[in-house]
């Protein structure tokens, strides 16, 4: 039945399908005085003040006047805009692969998620506003390597990810609404030993990498925006000789986006970064290799721009604030951290000005905490999305 | 390489203690003696200095220092100059190093997954400290100074725990702290059948049975103990009696010649040959046979070592409750616990503790853990439940067992709580509180020295001090 | 002759060189010995070479026992396996070996670190033809791109029972291998095919496939053809194909036979088409994965019988099969050592079209040598420092 | 494995012919250089055997031959002690007992006196094989020493009982927890065993004294003649109650270990099992008596083998690789080198391939950097000490055993032959009557073995599966365990 859905993508001409609910327009304007407010990017405005108008963030500032009938909401803790999970699988409940083809340039994430799905109440609770829609895991299981053989830990996956090799075009979501902030928010490519076939061409990379090479010698859909650059591309790789590939494929046809499923990619940042890409990093999970945390922080050193995964459901949403905590723990500066989960992260979708910091003009998609956001022991008290309570008690 | 590290002789070692011994500390020297704990690894003292230390859960010091002499803290409290000679390190808080219950860190990759161990299954002899010492540096450097290690999580008895420190290249004698640190057991887990991929549901009845068997062990322990306490008193008794008889005989000895010559003469007139009489006496009671495993079984049942059970399903928990209701010595610790919430008040009140493992799972996760909820330890504990944190026993998660803390402070747990589970409360339940847990005097030296409070996320570890040795430093 | 050019050469060129080595024996190349010799390296050239005491200007001096040039593979394994071969099909010329390669590989260290500084990378023997094998240095930087000495030297294949295993005639739902060849009949069908259907894809278009162009550059000869063949039938199987395309004008293949175990069972094919072979490592008898019999006097067999012969590791990689070992075990077998020297430098560079660049120690060549604690090729030598293009990228020297 | 089988045949008769020239009551071997291991070289050297023992060494023209000697004049050889295999699994059929304590079993019921092992052995110059049961055990059989040829294990043997093996890593099945736990239960029971059996003599004693007191009797009782119990660890009071005989048969053999007659060669897989292995010797008596049979990862316990100062026997493989866990990067180790640095006396075991025997893992060990004197010791003196030979092997010496090998240049040399084996004054090899040699060299198949790749489909499927057949010779690499 997925792939029901796709081909239905496939055949949709270029009318929309799916119902896109325009950005809510609230009734009136909201004003949030906060102890903290975490702009973005690292800075902070003590007691500062927040003005929402229409769904967006109209003012932000210290000494901010409230409009009279403003409903004010004080709150002696900290605010921040949403979270940004950089690959999520939320509410596509595996719809989201067709395993009959390699190659899926047309198809769309958009199609394959279901906005009411309660998978996003959970995201709401860990603070999380927008997730990118992304082609989800369907590799053979395979050990993990400091395991012993045969031995199973309880709640862990011991999938690599996979994908088709062209998985179609991923989209951003907001949390609660379900609205579309970008329906092709980047084109989806796999140099993943898990995107070759056993029974089915290519089986190796040399095929693989011809294949692909192919495509982008005349695109045309998707894969023509992708070379064109008007579409970014997620360049999907495990071990550092495939993120090795597909650096060097993305500098070859002059594609812009981001690295993803590397933990080590942080080892090639020099590679990367003069290939003008980004990093999205592998989602968290206890015990994950030092090295690959470690890997995030020379990221951030040879300042390549980066924002990380979630995989939700997969994983759980706090897994996301989880992996950015760890990461400070291995030496990654903590503003940097809370930057890869909003503003960087938006910035490498091409939605800076939309999404990921409390600036005037943005959407409105706050967040307020019980204590420093970053800090795991503080749990947001509110999450707004488009000026709309999405989760939160009585304010 | 392994270089082993310079030792001082027992003698000056002594020597050196005494100069800072409370009697307390000479009393318990000897004991630390035994496993070689007090040998120092580098001569001289070491001072630590920080804004704040906590000496023990709710018990702290502002502006104080803690004075280390061969591996021990030989004094703590405000004001106290920093000995001639000493080493310093120094940084805002200063507490406890952090001790996982639940891990598996540096045991050999076969014993974990072993099916055929039983409860005298020595984990001390599955501790393989020539491998994963990065592990160990990692777990160090994020505050785990220390973590109990179980064999056998396959199997439905895992034998005797132990509680290792830490750090790299430490010798065997100062990275064991006790080689006994309880007997584990499990129940109604569905794992094992299907390797790597997930495991199939363990079948109800034998989910039962796993109880049962484990309810059987007990007994069974407790039983071969009354045995041999019984067999004493037998046995002295039928030795009092055999001896009295002995006594009686000797005298009637001569009689007894007399009347077998007379009977022999008879016989021989008789032309009959003679027959001696029948001697009977009371048998020698039997000796129970000897048993390792009902032995550690008894210690067990009599309170001596506590039994840690992973265990997850409501029926499960309610079902080992009842089976061991009736060993009022039973010293019960529950691991994992996920749907221990409606027995909350019986655990409670049962002083039961239970280590929970707050670990973000997916949708991807064992059948047993379907109800996981990071909110349980919050809620235990405030049902009144002894609740510790444990990394659930995959080696190299012991090293993110504070952020996984963190997780339970933002799901509810007190962070007063977290901590305490993660230092004292760790420390009593595994029976190390007189080594570990606290920053007392006379405890070992294993604490950290932090940036901020710990177990808020973005605090850094700037030093641990691991049996007395500076094995973190903000450079490494 | 040589000797005297490198003579001629000024001891004082060596001021200035950025290293200079010098050795009791300087094998500059097989049969050229210079006791007492001197090489001096200029960037990722060799300066100078001459006789006589180190003249450095300067520049520090290494010492050891003996220099070769650095030793060539003609057949190391150093790739992903099956993830470097496109099984879709079976004939693959168009695909790269190259592309799968991983430069971070543990095995071009081991290599490098055994004296083996160039390295012949072929697909392993899945396909009946597996595409473009690949000349490489083993070190360097961290890019199969920038290490490639040749990406089109040969295009490999196999013939055996390798190339069939896994494929299955069509029963109940086909599968991506429910093909042929399913014998060894069937792997020597596809060869004749796969050539006689791109000579006539010139002229009959739906004949073609890809790769067929790469197929006829092979027929006239561009490309080396290099055959894995273990045992003396399918060596028959590769030399009778050379003969026929021949025979029918279709072109002239210049076959390599790769793991030709069983050569010595018939040399006088290989002779009768002058086919140069690459020998696998020597073991107890049966080696590889057909068991072939291997005979110990094999390269001095077919030396003498005039073939070239080059050996190889084929992939074994622990510190008793290394390809110096093999050039001793080939002693052994009565190859004498100047020919065991050629078997691993000069012979495979010019099988590879690599030697105007690697195989001996000359003056303008990359600076590629093998530092030795004796006599080389013994098992009691030991491989102290390798120099790859004027760098001493293994250094184990006592100092 | 059709392969052996079928190719026995013509070493059957090879070997016959061998034999047959031998049992000369006096031989005497002329050679150009005779390496002696015991002092200096000797330069046109003379080698006279009788009786099995060599009665004179030394110049030409200091050594007079006896008139009615043999001799074996070859002035351009190199005369050699032999090498000295101070370990091996193989040259068995089924190498691994399987249950927990099997002391009582033999692995002379186990030798196959044609398995190739011993041929190639014997081709590659190697004349004495100290042959244990494998690895993969708690408490294996009792080896015995034999030397490479004859026909019947008799004919082999050279030293009955050589030792006992046991193993501190895991036997399949079994984890490092559980095989330590079986390892000391072995001889807790054995204890225990021990205490009921003189108990029950006691209380039979007291017993019958009562009865014959109730009688009247005068009690003619004179007590069973045991035998005291010497353990050096623990000892078992009143043992001389019970009598010889009458102890277990299965639990005599870990008394005699416990009591150090029986050497003991424990097996050690990774450094961390050298604890183990320690303690359960020392705790049981027979640490004086046990050689440890290393894994190459055991260098990392160098220092606690070391103190334990007892010798070893050290892994085919010389160079331990390892990668670093934090940075990916290989790491090489020579494992010798360690073990030298750390002053234990220790000796090599070849390679699977017999190509690479001990000549070969002495010559490596030259390689890196190892003085030749050390490196030949390794394969000879030190080896045959190690098996407490040391009076009888390893070197060419009056009173010592008449092994002579013969090579054709350098003994570490690649391109030397062994030309002639002397053993025990009978010349037992000659190169040039070798009809595998020649296969293998040359590629003359020898009579009755199907042409190559006919065999080649079996050999290759018994070279897959070889994994459990490990006892089996193959050409196929592989570890021994």
């Amino acid at each position: 039945m997925l792939a029901n859905t796709l081909l239905f993508a496939l055949a949709s001409t270029g009318t929309d399908p799916v119902a896109l609910p325009s950005p809510v327009r609230a009734e009136g304007e909201l004003a949030i005085r906060a102890a903290v407010v975490h702009v973005g990017d690292g800075k902070r405005i003590a007691d500062g003040t927040v003005l929402v108008r229409a769904g967006r963030i109209a003012a932000v500032g210290a000494g901010i006047a409230v409009p009279d009938g403003a409903a004010v909401i004080e709150h002696d803790g900290h605010l921040s805009a949403g979270l940004i999970a950089m690959r999520d699988y939320s509410g596509s409940a595996g719809e989201g692969a067709d395993s009959t083809r390699p190659v899926l340039p047309a198809a769309e994430l958009a199609y394959a998620y279901d906005p009411e799905h309660p998978d996003f109440e959970r995201l709401a609770r860990a603070g999380i506003t927008s997730v990118v829609i992304a082609p989800p895991f369907s590799a053979p299981p395979v050990q993990m390597p400091e395991l012993p053989e045969g031995f199973f830990f309880p709640g862990f996956s011991f999938e690599t990810p996979s994908a088709p090799l062209v998985g179609g075009s991923t989209a951003l979501v907001k949390v609660g609404s379900g609205r579309l902030v970008q329906r092709r928010a980047q084109l989806h490519l796999s140099f993943s030993e898990s995107a070759l076939g056993q029974d089915a061409a290519p089986t190796s990379y040399p095929g693989a990498l011809a294949l692909l090479d192919e495509l982008f010698a005349n695109p045309s859909g998707a894969l023509a925006d992708a070379k064109s650059g008007r579409l970014a591309v997620v360049l999907y790789a495990g071990s550092n000789q495939e993120v090795q590939r597909a650096v060097a494929f993305a500098q070859r046809h002059g594609l812009k986006g981001a690295i993803a499923g590397a933990p080590r990619a942080g080892e090639l940042a020099k590679a990367i970064q003069a290939a003008g890409l980004g990093v999205i990093c592998a989602p968290f999970s206890p015990g994950i290799e030092t090295r690959a945390l470690r890997a995030v922080a020379e990221l951030a050193e040879a300042g390549v721009p980066f924002g990380f995964a979630l995989d939700a459901p997969e994983r759980d949403p706090e897994s996301l604030r989880l992996g950015a905590a760890a990461c400070v723990r291995e030496g990654l500066d903590p503003d940097v951290a809370w930057a890869a989960l909003t503003s960087s992260a938006a910035s490498l979708l091409g939605a800076a000005a939309e999404i990921g910091s409390v600036a005037a003009g943005r959407q409105a998609d706050l967040v307020l905490w019980s204590g420093p956001p970053l800090d795991l022991g503080s749990t947001p008290v509110a999450v707004y999305v488009d000026g709309q309570k999405i989760h939160g008690g009585a304010q | 390489m392994h270089l082993a590290l310079p030792r001082l002789s027992a003698g000056v070692l002594a020597a050196a203690a005494l100069a800072w011994a409370s009697p307390e500390l000479l009393a318990r020297g000897t004991r630390a003696h035994a496993n070689g704990a007090q040998e120092a690894p580098e001569g001289g003292a070491l001072f630590v200095r920080a804004a704040k230390v906590i000496v023990r859960p709710g018990e702290v010091l502002a502006d104080a220092g803690i004075i280390v002499q061969d591996g021990v803290i030989v004094a703590v409290g405000a004001g106290l100059e920093r000995p001639a000679g000493a080493r310093e390190i120094a940084g805002e808080v200063v507490c406890a190093g952090f001790l996982d219950p639940w891990s598996t860190l540096g045991l050999d990759r076969g014993a974990l997954r072993d099916e055929r161990t039983s409860p005298a299954s020595p984990t001390a002899d599955a501790l393989d400290l020539y491998g994963d010492d990065h592990l160990r540096l990692d777990a160090a450097r994020a505050g785990v100074t220390s973590a109990r290690l179980q064999a056998g999580e396959k199997s439905s008895v895992g034998g005797l725990g132990v509680v290792v420190r830490n750090a790299p290249d430490l010798e065997r004698e100062r990275a064991l702290v006790v080689e006994d640190a309880g007997v584990a057991a499990s129940v109604g887990l569905s794992v094992g059948q299907s390797r790597g991929r997930g495991p199939s549901v363990k079948d109800v009845f034998d989910r039962v049975k796993d109880v049962e068997k484990l309810g059987d062990l007990i007994e069974a322990g407790r039983k071969y103990h009354e045995d041999w306490v019984e067999y004493g008193y037998e046995i002295a008794e039928w030795e009092k009696a055999i001896a009295e008889k002995e006594a009686e005989l000797e005298k009637d000895f001569k009689k007894a010649q007399k009347a077998r010559e007379k009977e022999v003469e008879d016989a021989k007139e008789k032309g009959k040959e003679h027959k001696e009489k029948k001697y009977k006496e009371d048998k020698r009671p039997k000796k129970p046979k000897l048993d390792e495993d009902k032995e550690v079984m008894a210690r067990v049942a009599r309170g001596e070592l506590p039994l840690l059970v992973e265990v997850h399903r409501a029926a499960e928990i309610r079902h080992l409750l009842e089976l061991t209701a009736h060993f009022d010595q039973l010293r019960l610790v529950l691991c994992g616990a996920t749907e221990a919430l409606p027995l909350a008040e019986e655990l409670a009140e049962r002083d039961v503790a239970v280590i929970v493992w707050p670990s973000p799972l997916g949708t991807d996760r064992a059948d047993h853990l379907r109800k996981h909820d990071l909110a349980l330890a919050g809620r235990l504990a405030a049902a009144g439940v002894g609740v510790l944190l444990g990394s659930g026993g995959e080696s190299a998660a012991t090293r993110d067992l504070p952020l996984l803390a963190g997780l339970a402070i933002g799901h509810g747990l007190d962070r007063e709580a977290a901590f305490a589970a993660l230092t004292e409360g760790a420390a009593r339940a595994l029976d190390v509180a007189d080594r570990l847990g606290t920053l007392e005097r006379g405890k070992d030296a294993d604490l950290l020295v932090l940036d901020g409070e710990p177990l808020v996320s973005t605090t850094r570890v700037r030093y641990a001090v691991v049996a007395g040795e500076v094995v973190v430093t903000p450079d490494n | 002759m040589i000797v005297l050019a490198l003579l001629a050469l000024a001891a004082p060129a060596q001021r200035g060189a950025d290293l200079v080595v010098h050795a009791d024996r300087l094998y500059a190349a097989p049969g050229t010995v210079i006791e007492d010799g001197v090489v001096a390296l200029a960037g990722e050239k060799i300066a100078t070479i001459a006789r006589g005491a180190p003249d450095s200007g300067g520049s520090d001096v290494i010492h050891v026992a003996a220099i070769t040039a650095g030793m060539i593979d003609a057949s190391g394994r150093v790739t992903p396996g099956q993830l470097a071969v496109e099984q879709s099909r079976e004939v693959t010329p168009n695909v790269a070996v190259a592309v799968g390669l991983d430069v971070y590989d543990v095995g071009w260290a081991r290599h490098l670190e055994s004296g083996v500084t160039t390295v012949f990378v072929a697909p392993d023997s899945y396909n009946v033809i597996g595409g473009f094998g690949i000349v490489l240095k083993t070190g360097g930087p961290e890019s199969i791109e920038a290490r490639t000495l040749r990406a089109d030297a040969a295009v490999c294949g196999a013939i055996g029972g390798r190339p069939s295993s896994g494929n299955s005639p069509a029963s109940g739902t086909p599968r991506m291998k429910s093909r042929r060849p399913t014998t060894r009949m069937g792997v020597e069908w596809e060869w004749r095919k796969a050539f006689y259907d791109a000579e006539a894809s010139e002229r009959v278009p739906e004949r073609a496939f890809p790769g067929s162009d790469v197929l006829r550059a092979v027929l006239r000869g561009e490309h080396a053809l290099v055959v894995e063949a273990w045992t003396t039938q399918d060596i028959r199987t590769a030399v009778f194909l050379k003969e026929e395309m021949e025979r029918e004008g279709l072109g002239d293949l210049r076959l390599v036979i790769d793991a030709g175990a069983e050569a010595w069972k018939e040399p006088q094919l290989l002779v009768r088409t002058g086919t140069p072979v690459v020998l696998p490592p020597f073991g107890d008898g049966r080696v590889g994965p057909e068991r072939a019999f291997h005979a110990w006097n094999t390269a001095k067999l077919l030396r003498d019988a005039g073939l070239d012969v080059a050996l190889s590791s084929h992939g074994a990689e622990s510190p008793a099969t290394t390809l110096g070992m093999q050039a001793g075990y080939a002693m052994r077998g009565g190859l004498s050592f100047d020919e065991a020297l050629a078997a691993v430098t000069t012979t495979p560079a010019r099988l590879l079209g690599v030697a105007d660049r690697v195989g001996t120690v000359e003056a303008g060549k990359d600076a590629d040598l093998v530092l030795w604690s004796g006599t080389p090729f013994e098992p009691s030598s030991r491989v102290l420092g390798v120099v790859l293009d004027g760098e001493l990228v293994v250094d184990e020297l006592p100092d | 494995m059709s392969i052996q089988r079928t190719a026995a045949f013509p070493l059957l008769a090879g070997l016959a012919l061998f034999s047959s020239a031998a049992a000369a009551e006096k031989y005497a071997v002329k050679a150009g250089t005779i390496v002696t291991r015991a002092g200096d070289d000797v330069t046109n050297g003379v080698i006279v055997i009788e009786g099995g023992k060599i009665t004179a060494i030394g110049s030409a023209d200091d050594v007079q031959i006896p008139w009615d000697a043999e001799v074996l004049d070859v002035p351009d050889l190199v005369a050699f002690p032999g090498f000295v295999e101070a370990h091996s699994n193989r040259g068995m059929d089924r190498a691994n007992e399987n249950i927990d304590v099997a002391a009582f079993l033999d692995i002379r019921d186990s030798i196959d006196p044609v398995n190739f092992y011993f041929e190639d052995s014997l081709r590659w110059g190697v004349t004495t094989i100290n042959v244990q049961q494998g690895n993969n055990c708690v408490i294996g059989g009792q080896g015995m020493v034999v030397r490479p040829v004859a026909m019947t294990v008799e004919e082999m043997l050279v030293k009955p009982g050589a030792g006992v093996k046991m193993s501190a890593s895991p036997k399949s099945g079994n984890s490092r927890a559980t095989q330590a736990q079986a390892l000391r239960r072995a001889f807790s029971d054995l204890r225990a065993y021990l205490e009921d059996l003189v108990e029950e003599k006691r209380q039979g004693f007291d017993y019958a004294r009562r009865e014959a007191l109730y009688q009247g009797r005068d009690l003619e009782g004179e007590r069973a003649k045991g035998r005291a119990m010497g353990g050096g660890a623990w000892k078992v009071e009143g043992l001389e109650l019970v009598p010889r005989g009458e102890i277990d048969e299965k639990q005599e053999p870990l008394l005699d270990i416990v009591e150090g007659r029986v050497p003991v060669f424990f097996y050690c897989e990774a450094p961390m099992d050298v604890r183990i292995a320690v303690e359960v010797a020392r705790d049981n008596g027979f640490l004086a008596n046990t050689v440890l049979v290393l894994g190459a990862s055991c260098w990392k316990a160098a220092d606690e083998v070391a103190a334990a100062g007892r010798p070893v026997v050290l892994d085919s493989n010389l160079v331990h690789r390892e990668r670093d866990p934090v940075t990916g990067e290989e790491q090489e180790t020579f494992v010798p080198g360690v073990f030298q640095g750390k002053g234990v006396k220790f000796a090599l075991q070849s390679a699977n391939q017999s190509s690479e025997s001990l000549w070969f893992q002495a010559a490596m060990c030259v390689g890196y950097g190892m003085s030749r004197e050390d490196a030949l010791a390794a394969v000879t003196t030190s080896a045959a000490e190690i098996l407490g030979l040391g009076d009888r092997v390893g070197s060419l010496e009056v009173g010592h055993d008449g092994d002579v090998v013969l090579f054709s240049g350098d003994p570490l040399s690649v391109t030397s032959f062994v030309e002639y084996v002397v053993l025990g004054g009978d010349l037992v090899y000659e190169r040039a009557k070798d009809v595998r040699a020649k296969h293998l060299l040359e590629g003359l198949e020898p009579p009755n073995t199907a042409p190559a790749s006919a065999e080649g489909e079996a050999a290759g499927e018994a070279g897959e599966e070889g994994a459990e057949k490990k006892d089996e010779e193959d050409d196929t690499e592989g570890d021994q365990r």
